[in-house]
């Protein structure tokens, strides 16, 4: 697998970290009734046969947080963005 | 020695030479060859065809193909460290000093004592090991099973380390072009003269792929002509990168491909500097496969006998390898193109008993080539038993007229061909089956691949040229590269398939897949099971799955598959090829990483020093650092003793460069701090330093460390070592991912800063001697936990903070790596009038196990701050990680293991990590186990051994007596539950 | 104060001593250089200060700050980018720390700085096989075509964290490596560098 | 048809013509008061225990793909109950047992192979941490030996003691764990089950659920609708997928993880040896190949195949720990799908559906829990109680964070 880094252009598989899911978004841990969110957030992932937006972590490279949207049936890699623009927002 | 004389040598031909003699061994027997031969046809050359004998039945085994797919004639070649067992014989370049093997066979390959086996041929039918060595029972652990471990395997591993060096390497191309036949070589042309990057890699030795088997032609000359022409001019171009001996094993994700070049495996030993092999991962943008198609054979009685050989194999040894691998042949096919080799035959005087043409209707194609040859054409007829054991004799053959038998001691055989289309499919495309040519034929193709020639079922010579020709052009011009056409000029032989499979009427048993001894009767014994599809039929029957992975055996499988349970063969469907092509060394995959090179080491900037102290050195993480520093007739006990004294006494110095260290900075540098930590940052006054806790968003604690203040937009942050990259990576994901708004930027300095704690009551004095005298140590000046830059040796820059781990008076101080030697020596100087000794990380485990402080053994990933004594840190202002996963119940509740301290009742126990606590007189069961010894340490200072714990509800519990059951080492001690500070409660002496 | 002045001990010291080894026959195929006493140090621009720093670094330097994984040069510093918003200045008139206190002061306010003279080892590998070797570990295309001059990345060498900028046509790369790797990195570029020969330069330390 | 002495001979004398089917090839009939979903090894065995313990015989179990296809026809056959944690031990010491009885409760041999299992340390804190782990294991009645350096030369002289980046210090072992032929025990629990009258459905993947005020009626396949009282899911690394049918979000992701083997060998290695400075374990099988793996590929894939950093990552290890193999050639790599849970344990519970059961979760870890898997979802469906065994595997342990982490990674599956 080969990822197209924003700033680093295309690099190997092996230069990256994996994180998951990136359509999760953090809750407010002030906020008392936010314990179901708070679950989702931790612990349930969208987990698709088909395409998913995913955090991957360029640590050989940039150090940029990316946010890869990716097929899991077949690899095939549509969009790379920083996560800083990424899906959570 | 004489040249031992090669009898099956042909007078002239191939592409040998027989200017030169290579001589090489076979189970002992000095033999010779010539340069450009490969052991297999150098054993034939010498009129040796029994090569080795099978896994089960042990049959005797020849030499079946000419290439990679070789099933049967399987070696150990070389001796000592590097033999390699199941060498293909077709494979292996011959060198001078080679020396060979047959295997599995004992006493000898002409009689093998297990070939008794075939007697119970019946009885070890396929999938017989799960119906039986069921009774009696306890006879399955105490003979069944060690008996059939003991018959595993074919050949034998070396026993040793493999002594070569292996390497691998990364390349970039344009264009990769899998194959060096016609298909390859118009391809690689066609892309080298656009300009674009090109990359070929051919398995063989040789570039040409069947043209050196065939005598073919190529704009009107012998086709290899036409090879050395285009070899010359993509020699010659610049970008164009040429691989022989150099397989494409595997294709993977994003254009990347595994191919394996074997560098010194022609030669005895691989010569100084080089490796024996490397591997190399290939980036293309674009990749023609042009792999070419494998013969298969036909089934039929003893099919397995040496001296039966594929026809196209019978052509690569006598028109390649000038040899005659026969002196009386017969050839049995069912297309033209097998016929041919009537007259290559022919050509090398070789006598052609019969031309046993299995086809429903005869072919006038096929009758004409033998004919020609002045081989007797026997239409509609088949071979329907092989006589011989250890060699073809004779066959019996039968068409309408009747039964014939005839000697001979060659069959020349052949089933069709399959495209090798093993490369498309590594990504899950399946192949699909093509009836015309009666083959499975490459289907939906992963991203940027193209095939052309055999592999794509394109069998006409002109046409495989053609193709290749345009899918070269495409690729290249798919790269942004113009490409032109030459277009060579060749014949085309027609291609209809009407395949025979198997001969119904076989004699004997007739083998689908040689290696593993899988039999027609197999098959049908399977599908009346209910194994019925070939992926059940594969793993029940093991077809398949020998070392050539089917590649002749899969199609006849399938077939014989469909005919016994009626089905058409296109609808039985196909097992899935997986990488490698063909096998591959394991240290190849390892290359440079083996050995002290298998991971990188990181060395401490004092470690030179240390080596001089004669420090034993342990593998922390990726670090090496000093365990402790023996003096002359010390036990290592009595080292880390001395060393834990001299701190408590005096004063001591340890390397502790190793620790995280991040540089946090920018405007909101504070309140990304509050966030990351659970207790506060940003109330954190200049010069000052806090210790610190991070949990994980689930509410465990992540990481501690102490984190000081140096600068309003400036903290330097600790973190331990082992989680030091992992930090980084939280710290970076939550500026980036989760407050991309604050202005804080994050960089590791940890291997900038050589740093070193110099602990003990004299740390103070030592220090004075090594800071400028402008800087004031006092307790006043510098009192516990204050930080601040200063310099020493006269102006070299240094960071100080009066942290301590030992619960001592201690600072740690830090310089720019490159004077870390200098720094340790100063302080080692400085120390000497107050007794200051170096000390190691067992030292720095008793010192901060006396205090109680939690490290590796107790931040373990499944401990919370609540178990650790940490509740009250957890800050209830604010917002941070883990904060309101942490506040769940089950992380809080009582009965959750806590720590506490253990002395052992009796003083000279010892009380040993990973013991479990049970209370005292309850039995050791699961019910009673309340926790568990996480860190322990002989202390000095108080003379008895001591231990930090996890147990439930353990704070309450100080004074009780529980057992530390460590059974695994014979330990079942009592030890007393106290706090987790043995030394100085009060924390005076830090404030020293 | 400590009595005698400190001695510096770069990352290399003992290792890229001046030899020729590997392959005998011709001349090496790729020479060797450990480049000591540079000033190093990481510079991050604060959030929202691209433009300005860019500015001051440009007044301050003469050079402008590359966007993307280029190394830029100056009469003084030369800097080379590793990530969005942050680069890694090397110098050899600024030596060792006097770079980071200088930036330090120059860009205060727009840029954060930490000193990294004594964090790398920065090695000079230059020659006609220098490509080749180190193909044997970095997983980047070097080719002309997608590498030149004032090119720069960051990426790993054998499970070693690299940052590397090309030089010239020699072709000439400068590498960044950790200090606390330089004996196990040694290792792998002498094992690489052996099958074509090669020549260890520098001053005997 | 039983198999015996007699029963051999006769086939034998007869040509191997009379043997049966292992299992029929039934019409699916409209309703079952069971449907398994998923024909892996987790699947058969709920079939099998269901009929078998709890009489329960009207079940059909629909694979969508060939029996066997999954995980269970694609791992590599460890066995063992070395867990360290409460919430994990019983259950997989009460697996052992069951394999060690296994052929006689099929009446097929599935070759259980006791050759043991070791665990090598390479540093103090690991050896600690695996004392940890041997007592749990003594406390709950499971063998478990802490051997030194010396007690592993023993036993694998050929490790590289000398020359190691991260020598090797001592190991644990576990006697009775040791390798179970794969392929075998998917076909032996299938035989029995469908000898017991359970329907064996091949291609027919479930394709979406019947839901009717919060209770399943029955599940949609490839093949039609099938009514059932009770829908069981066994799918493994597709559980997410097949959750998602019925409107559930699991803590579970899939990820690919590669296996290896070598040609077929002489023996070199009798017993089961796992790496504790990277990634990497190792047994031989019975043909002679060294069957050996690593890690997981690390990001989530439906792709049942893996990329070359790992297959590097695994034979790097190899050669660290043993570079005897070295010139041993690898003949064939492939993968298999994995549900990699939050915590790294199962799940084997009820769901917010009525009627509707969840075996998911298994990691890398659940080829050795089959037997007990089979044996406590039996429990469930049939009971609608979870089994003493299982009672730690709930779904709601997350949220309540209860977890069950052997290896302290916390939320993050790839690491566990
Ligand atoms: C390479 C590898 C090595 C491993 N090594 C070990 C080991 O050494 N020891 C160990 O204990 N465990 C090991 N495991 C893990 C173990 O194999 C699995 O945890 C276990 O097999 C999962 O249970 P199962 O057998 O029921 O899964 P599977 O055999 O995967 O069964 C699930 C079945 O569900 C089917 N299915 C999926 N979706 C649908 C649908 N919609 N409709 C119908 N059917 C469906 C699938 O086709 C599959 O057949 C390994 C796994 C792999 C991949
Ligand atoms: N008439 C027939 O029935 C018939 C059938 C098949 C082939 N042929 C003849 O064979 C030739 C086919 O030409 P072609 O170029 O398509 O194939 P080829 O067989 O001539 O060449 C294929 C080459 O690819 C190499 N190769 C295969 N897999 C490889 C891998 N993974 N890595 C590296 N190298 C690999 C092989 O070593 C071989 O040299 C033509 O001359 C054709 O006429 C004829
Ligand atoms: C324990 C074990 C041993 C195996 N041994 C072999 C073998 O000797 N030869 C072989 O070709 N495949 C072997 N395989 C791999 C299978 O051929 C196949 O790749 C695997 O079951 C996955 O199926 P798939 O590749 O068809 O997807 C083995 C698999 C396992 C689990
Ligand atoms: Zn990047």
């Amino acid at each position: 697998m080969r990822i197209r880094c924003p700033y680093c252009g295309e690099r190997a598989l092996e230069e990256f970290t994996y994180r998951g899911d990136a359509t999760v978004r953090r809750p407010d841990s002030l906020d008392p009734g936010a314990a179901q969110a708070w679950v989702d957030y931790v612990y349930l992932r969208d987990n698709p046969a088909g395409l998913h937006k995913e955090y991957w972590h360029h640590s050989a490279g940039c150090h940029a947080w990316l946010v890869v949207t990716r097929n899991m049936s077949t690899h095939e890699i549509v969009a790379v963005e920083f996560a800083e623009k990424g899906a959570s927002k | 020695m004489t040249t031992a004389r090669q009898p099956n040598r042909l007078g002239e031909g191939g592409l040998i030479d027989r200017s030169q003699t290579v001589r090489f061994e076979f189970d002992g027997a000095p033999l010779a060859g010539h340069p450009g031969d490969t052991l297999a046809s150098a054993l034939l050359a010498n009129g040796i065809r029994l090569v080795g004998r099978s896994f089960k039945y042990h049959r005797p085994r020849g030499i079946l193909t000419a290439g990679s797919e070789e099933p049967s004639a399987l070696v150990e070649l070389r001796t000592g460290a590097r033999r390699e067992p199941n060498t293909r014989a077709t494979m292996i370049e011959l060198y001078d000093g080679l020396s060979a093997a047959s295997q599995n066979r004992w006493p000898s390959v002409k009689f093998d004592v297990l070939a008794a086996n075939q007697l119970f041929g019946p009885i070890f039918s396929a999938g017989f090991y799960y119906k039986t060595f069921m009774w009696p029972p306890t006879f399955w652990e105490k003979v069944y099973e060690p008996m059939i471990r003991r018959a595993a395997g074919l050949g034998r591993g070396a026993g040793v380390a493999d002594p070569d060096h292996y390497e691998k390497a990364y390349a970039f191309c344009d264009v990769l072009v899998v194959g060096s036949g016609p298909a390859g070589l118009a391809a690689t042309l066609a892309a080298a003269r656009s300009g674009a990057r090109v990359i070929l890699c051919e398995e063989d030795f040789r570039l040409g792929g069947r043209l050196l088997a065939e005598r073919y032609e190529i704009d009107g000359k012998p086709a290899r002509d036409w090879v050395e022409t285009v070899e010359a001019e993509l020699e010659a171009q610049p970008e164009c990168r040429i691989l022989r001996r150099t397989t494409v094993q595997g294709v993977y994700d994003g254009g990347t491909y595994a191919a394996l070049e074997r560098v010194n495996d022609h030669v005895l030993k691989p010569l100084a500097h080089e490796p024996r092999q490397r591997l190399w991962r290939i980036v293309a943008k674009r990749v023609v496969v042009c792999a070419g198609a494998l013969e298969r054979p036909i089934v039929f009685g003893n099919n397995d006998r040496p001296g039966v050989m594929l026809a196209g194999a019978v052509r690569s040894y006598v028109n390649r390898f000038g040899l005659a691998p026969g002196r009386r042949a017969v050839i049995f096919a069912d297309n033209d193109d097998a016929f041919r080799t009537a007259s290559d035959l022919a050509q090398a005087g070789i006598e052609i008993a019969a031309a046993v043409d299995g086809r429903r209707t005869p072919s006038r194609a096929a009758q004409e080539a033998a004919e020609a040859a002045g081989a007797r054409y026997r239409a509609v007829a088949v071979i329907e038993r092989v006589r011989g054991l250890h060699g073809v004799k004779g066959v019996e053959i039968r068409d309408e007229k009747g039964r014939e038998r005839m000697a001979c001691d060659l069959i020349a055989v052949s089933g069709g061909w399959n495209p090798t289309l093993h490369l498309t499919t590594h990504l899950n495309a399946k192949p699909q089956w093509n009836d015309r040519l009666a083959a499975l034929v490459p289907g939906a193709l992963p991203p940027g691949m193209s095939v052309a020639g055999a592999a794509r079922g394109t069998y006409g010579l002109a046409a495989c040229l053609a193709e290749g020709e345009e899918a070269g052009a495409k690729a290249a011009s798919e790269c942004g590269f113009a490409a032109s056409a030459s277009r060579p000029r060749a014949s085309d032989e027609s291609v209809t398939a009407s395949p025979l499979w198997q001969v119904a009427e076989s004699k004997g048993k007739a083998f689908i897949d040689f290696q593993n001894d899988v039999a027609v009767s197999d098959v049908k014994l399977a599908a009346c099971e209910g194994f019925r599809i070939p992926e059940h039929l594969k793993r029940y029957t093991t077809l398949g799955m020998a070392t050539d992975q089917g590649k002749t055996g899969n199609a006849n499988g399938a077939a014989v598959l469909a005919a016994v349970t009626g089905r058409y063969i296109g609808a039985v469907g196909t097992t899935t090829f997986r990488p490698p092509y063909t096998p591959v060394a394991i240290s190849a995959f390892a290359g440079h990483h083996r050995g002290p090179d298998f991971r990188p080491a990181r060395l401490a900037a004092s470690h030179g020093f240390a080596e001089e102290q004669g420090a034993v050195f342990v593998e922390t993480g990726p670090w090496l650092r000093a365990l402790y520093y023996p003096k002359p007739g010390e036990e290592p006990q009595d080292s880390v003793n001395r060393e834990v004294a001299t701190v408590r006494g005096q004063a001591g110095v340890c390397d502790v460069s190793t620790l995280g260290k991040i540089d946090v900075q920018g405007k909101d540098a504070s309140i990304f701090l509050d966030r990351v930590y659970a207790n506060t940052f940003s109330t954190l006054p200049v010069g000052k330093a806090r210790y610190g806790l991070m949990l994980r968003e689930d509410g465990f604690v992540l990481d501690d460390g102490t984190t000081a203040r140096l600068a309003e937009d400036h903290y330097f942050m600790t973190t331990t070592t082992v989680n030091a990259v992992k930090v980084m990576q939280h710290l970076e994901f939550c500026q980036q991912a989760l407050w991309p708004e604050l202005d804080v930027q994050t960089v590791s300095v940890t291997e900038q800063w050589a740093q070193f704690a110099v602990a003990g009551p004299r740390a103070r004095d030592v220090l004075q001697g090594v800071v400028d005298p402008a800087y004031d140590l006092s307790n006043a000046a510098f009192p516990y936990l204050a930080c601040g830059e200063v310099t020493v040796a006269g102006g070299v820059p240094a960071r100080l903070y009066r942290l301590s781990f030992s619960g001592e008076l201690a600072y740690e101080i830090g310089v720019p790596a490159r004077f870390g030697e200098a720094l340790i020596r100063a302080i080692m100087e400085a120390g000497a009038p107050f007794g200051l000794a170096p000390y190691g990380t067992e030292a720095l485990g008793v010192l901060r196990i006396e205090k109680g402080h939690p490290a590796g053994g107790e931040l373990n990933g499944q401990t919370t701050a609540h178990d650790l004594g940490f509740g009250k840190m957890l800050s209830t202002k604010k917002d941070f990680i883990g904060r309101f996963m942490a506040a769940r119940e089950a992380l809080t509740d009582p009965l959750r293991p806590t720590l506490v301290g253990l002395r052992p009742l009796a003083r000279e126990d010892r009380v040993r990590a990973g013991a479990h606590l049970i209370p005292k007189d309850k039995e050791a069961t699961a019910r009673n186990d309340q926790g568990y010894v996480t860190s322990i340490a002989f202390s000095p200072s108080l003379g008895h051994w001591l231990g930090l714990g996890l147990l439930s509800r353990g704070p309450e519990r100080h004074g009780e007596i529980v057992r530390a059951y460590d059974h695994v080492r014979g330990g079942d001690i009592l030890v007393e539950v106290r706090p987790p500070c043995f030394i100085d409660p009060e924390g005076e002496r830090v404030r020293g | 104060m400590a009595k005698r002045p400190f001695h510096a001990v770069s990352a290399l010291a003992g290792l890229a001593v001046p030899t020729r080894l590997g392959e005998g026959r011709g001349d090496p195929g790729v020479t060797i250089e450990e480049r000591v006493g540079l000033g190093l140090a990481t510079v991050a621009a604060r959030k929202g200060q691209a433009e300005a720093l860019k500015g001051a670094v440009a007044s301050a330097y003469g050079v402008e700050l590359p966007d993307g994984s280029r190394v830029a040069h100056g009469p003084s510093i030369s800097f080379v980018g590793y990530g969005p918003g942050q680069w890694l200045a090397v110098s050899e008139s600024l030596v060792n720390e006097t770079l980071a206190r200088d930036l330090g002061q120059r860009l205060r306010g727009l840029a954060s700085i930490s000193d990294q003279s004594g964090g790398r080892a920065v090695l000079r590998v230059s020659g006609p096989r220098a490509r080749a070797v180190l193909a044997k570990g970095l997983p980047i295309d070097l080719h002309p075509r997608a590498f030149t001059p004032g090119s720069a990345a960051t990426s790993t060498i054998s499970l070693m964290g690299v940052q590397l900028w090309q030089v010239d046509d020699a072709p000439t790369y400068d590498l960044a490596i950790f200090r606390s790797v330089s004996a196990s990195f040694w290792r792998w570029l002498t094992a690489s560098a052996g099958e074509f020969g090669y020549e260890v330069v520098g001053r005997e330390r | 048809m039983r198999y015996s002495v007699a029963s051999l001979l006769a086939n034998a004398c007869t040509g191997n013509r009379y043997w049966k089917p292992l299992w029929r090839e039934p019409e699916l009939k409209p309703s079952y008061d069971v449907v398994i979903v998923g024909g892996g090894g987790h699947g058969l065995a709920t079939a099998h225990y269901l009929a078998k313990k709890h009489g329960i015989t009207n079940v059909a179990v629909i694979e969508k793909s060939y029996l066997g296809s999954g995980n269970v026809g694609r791992n590599t056959t460890i066995v063992r109950s070395n867990y360290l944690l409460p919430g994990n031990l019983p259950f997989y010491e009460w697996s052992m047992k069951l394999w060690e009885g296994l052929e006689h409760d099929l009446n097929y041999n599935t070759m259980v192979s006791q050759r043991g299992v070791l665990n090598v340390f390479h540093s103090d804190p690991q050896r600690d941490a695996y004392a940890r782990r041997g007592n749990a294991m003594r406390l709950h009645g499971v063998d478990a030996e802490l051997l030194d350096r010396e007690g592993v030369r023993a036993l694998v002289p050929f490790v590289d003691f000398d020359n190691a980046r991260f020598p090797v210090r001592g190991g644990l072992l576990q006697p009775r764990g040791g390798t179970v032929r794969h392929d075998a025990v998917a076909w032996g629990y299938a035989r029995a089950a469908d000898s017991r009258g359970v329907d064996l459905i091949q291609n027919c993947a479930a394709t979406g659920f019947r839901i009717e005020g919060g209770r399943v009626r029955g599940v949609e396949t490839e093949k039609g609708f099938i009514a059932a009282k009770k829908v069981a899911l066994a799918c493994a690394g597709n559980s997410s997928r097949v959750a998602a049918m019925a409107g559930l979000r699991l803590p579970i992701e899939s990820h690919s993880v590669q296996a290896f083997v070598t040609e077929g060998v002489k023996p070199v290695i009798d017993v089961v040896m796992t790496f504790g400075a990277g990634h990497f374990y190792v047994s031989q099988s019975d043909k002679g190949g060294l069957v050996f793996g690593g890690d997981i590929e690390g990001y989530n894939s439906y792709a049942q195949r893996g990329n070359l950093p790992v297959i590097e990552d695994v034979c790097e290890g190899g050669m660290a720990l043993m570079p005897v193999i070295g010139r041993l050639r690898i003949l064939r790599s492939w993968g298999g799908l994995l549900d990699m849970s939050m915590d790294g344990s199962p799940i084997i519970d009820t769901t917010p559906i009525d009627g509707l059961y969840l075996n998911a979760g298994w990691c890398y870890g659940g080829f050795k829990a089959t037997p007990a898997s089979g044996w406590c979802f039996a429990h469930l469906i049939a009971t609608g109680e979870p089994h003493p065994l299982a009672a730690a595997y709930r779904l709601d342990r997350f949220a309540q964070g209860r977890v069950i982490d052997e290896k302290g990674m916390g939320a993050q599956p790839n690491l566990h």
